[in-house]
């Protein structure tokens, strides 16, 4: 059995990133399986979610039959907004992000360092099409920056490591990450765990992770 | 059920400690939060740096707030008042700094300091005296100030419709100031004339977001600063 | 009595020189002014440089301009769609250049330019490929980068409502970069689902005032690109 | 018969200026004989009235039964809005002053030096309190800048002069002078005579300016 199979699916690991977001929190859910958080969130919480595209208060996806072209989150997914929404423009939006004001952003990863680096826009890809959008944004402005992410690729390359090799969105940036098969959170001194997956091993999660993996 | 609501004015600036910097809407008497403001009076805390676009009319509101000694510097624009010799006297005789920015450089200042920028070059007051100790660079032949955004501990707003999300709407110019000062404050303190239910304020319409909103409290039927001062009343 | 309103689409657009810097608001097709860009397409002014989020759907609207070779440089932050090759083919082949940008610098970049800053420090992209050849300062102990303001020849918009002095508002999240980019064109081009008279548009929910519009054209039943697209329609 | 007596008076001044602004116009009238300005514009013409506390589309003052503290100008006093009005933020209002957005303002004087450069906001009196307001915005970013103003001083100085003397507001910013005896343009050789008020010679329109006075 393949670690990946084992561990947390993904539906768990945004459950688990849930969990460490505080009640009341104003929240940016990047595309993928961070939007999945919003499904899990603990009961008598209640988060309050941004889309950089101009909407805070974003409620779930619309239903098929009540889809509005003009009503989309930052994936260009057609989306609601919950009673006590509100509209703005990108400066604005992005005043929010870039001043500190959001207090968790959950964001997929290429690759994370030991030191906080992400890298998630690009694999530096020669002919490949560069496009930020605004995680360069979020991770610099955003109070506390949690990633979620497989622990290791598709063929097995670790995706947390002692220096990212491809280019970064931001230096520093990461708090802490929530894998299939661990929550690591960065610190000064590097990675550190925090927990690991139900069945899985401190042993295994240091075996697939290329930087020293410090106990708490 | 996020609710930003608070009991009374005095609880609401009751987390205002002493030395703080405290941004206070309004642009002469539109939209100043009188109540709030004399509730900070009451409160006592001291040392304040109290950012407004003036100094306060006759005795009450932000004069009063003056006159009580409790603000050891002003930053605004147009210290000046036909009917209030209250900054003027605490200045001359050296109990209130002041800096002198002018209003759009204000405004801005509090716009980048909310929005993450921490400096931002400006075309305002070059070759004036208030271009003194300031970096001066060329920009495609024209010359522009370094300015620094602003960010405050407090801001202390008067608003006309908020709901319990923090989102809020203004009446007329008494919107001035106060959106960019919710956004450049860690804690904004609101009074609104009505608190209304969420989902009351339409999503368009909304002026400040919640997420630049900390505490509100109502008053329903706040003072009118040009009638407190007809009356001749001051604070306390 | 002033009157922003012009007959078509093709006269509105008809003041657009060839090499000229072009606003076009829209995130993704959410505010995306289709009918104004078809224009342009028909109109034929070549060499533009295109700022938009996105780099077009399909082949039709911002995608259709590109595809016509009007466009010779995009500045924008997510060049990337699921369901259009227009973008990386006349990137690939080299007919097209692309300047990288941030979301939020960009949108900071307009604001900037609009509000007469032309030039800002920012937190964002220190220490990743689009740093490089900007300058970096430090203040107060975290760097940043100096980023210019951008102001454009036109901007392309498509808004909810119009009155005739110009007078805005917009739909959802339709509004995104369309209110910047109308602050920070010179001549700005709006296409209006509906033309309201004065008056109509309360004072307090406008969202851009009228002084940022310049010609104003009703398309009451604007396209919808996505539907566009899942039928297979290309334009011209 | 002094000068002051003679020449324009305060509504003539502010109607010589009014002629001098298009149709159109996007106008931000100063405290004192410019607000006049708006009652002298000339008929079939529109002008739209900026105030930089926040209003688009000010109207007259208003009357003494419908004053509204909250709908103010920037000298404080009550006013009203037209049909097609915008209110907005301090920040927007001064984007629309800095990014030169505004057509034409019209400002008062202390003095106008020949270069263009303006003093108008502080006598540099020691002990005097200084305010500044909106003054070094609005000269620094409106396409045009227009100075009403008496020639002279009430002690009979000049105040079109080679060099102010006092605290200036901007570098080389206005555009025309319309005082009480003149219309005076700045231009690159200095101050050119455009017109006079009516029986006023130019003669005595260079006895009252304290630099060169070119005719046109």
């Amino acid at each position: 059995m393949s670690a990946s199979s084992r561990g947390w699916n993904r539906d768990q690991m945004a459950a688990r990133a849930a969990a460490d977001i505080p009640d009341g929190a104003y929240v940016n859910l990047g595309i993928g399986i961070p939007e999945l958080v919003a499904e899990h969130v603990p009961p008598g919480r209640e988060l309050i979610y941004h889309t950089e595209n101009g909407l805070l208060g974003m409620g779930p996806p619309a239903a098929a039959d009540r889809r509005d072209y003009e009503l989309i989150n930052a994936g260009k997914k057609p989306v609601t907004a919950i009673a006590g929404a509100a509209y703005f423009h990108h400066a604005d939006s992005f005043a929010m992000i870039r001043g500190g004001h959001l207090d968790v952003c959950v964001l997929g990863a290429l690759q994370v360092a030991q030191n906080g680096d992400l890298a998630n826009w690009s694999t530096g890809e020669t002919g490949a099409i560069p496009a930020v959008g605004g995680a360069m944004d979020l991770v610099a402005g955003v109070k506390t920056v949690f990633v979620i992410t497989k622990h290791v690729t598709k063929t097995g390359e670790a995706k947390l490591v002692e220096r990212c090799s491809f280019p970064l969105t931001g230096q520093g940036v990461v708090a802490r990450v929530f894998t299939d098969l661990a929550v690591i959170d960065v610190t000064e001194k590097g990675f550190v765990l925090i927990e690991t997956a139900p069945g899985i091993s401190a042993g295994e999660v240091r075996e697939q992770t290329a930087a020293p993996l410090y106990s708490r | 059920m996020i609710d930003k609501r608070v009991g009374s004015v005095a609880e609401a600036v009751s987390v205002i400690k002493d030395g703080a910097t405290v941004l206070i809407g309004g642009f002469g008497e539109a939209g100043s939060p009188i109540e709030l403001i004399h509730a900070l009076i009451d409160h006592g805390a001291k040392n304040l740096t109290a950012v407004n676009n003036n100094c306060g009319n006759g005795e009450v509101g932000l004069a009063a707030l003056i006159a009580s000694g409790q603000v050891s510097k002003m930053i605004c624009s147009y210290p000046r008042s036909a009917n209030s010799m209250v900054f003027p006297d605490a200045y001359r005789s050296g109990r209130v700094a002041l800096e002198l920015v002018p209003q759009g450089t204000l405004a801005e200042r509090l716009r980048c300091g909310a929005a993450g920028i921490p400096a931002f070059y400006t075309p305002t007051a070059v070759g004036t005296p208030l271009a003194e100790g300031k970096e001066l660079r060329e920009f495609d032949g024209k010359h522009y100030l370094l300015e620094r955004g602003l960010v405050a501990d407090f801001a202390l707003i008067k608003c006309e419709r908020a709901d319990p999300l923090g989102n809020l709407t203004y009446n007329k110019t008494a919107r001035n100031f106060s959106p960019v000062m919710c956004m450049a404050a860690k804690t904004t303190i609101v009074q609104a004339r009505r608190v209304v239910e969420r989902g009351e304020i339409d999503p368009e319409h909304v002026v400040t977001p919640g997420i630049f909103v900390d505490r509100i409290v109502e008053v329903a039927d706040p003072a009118v600063e040009s009638e407190l001062i007809a009356a001749g009343r001051r604070y306390p």
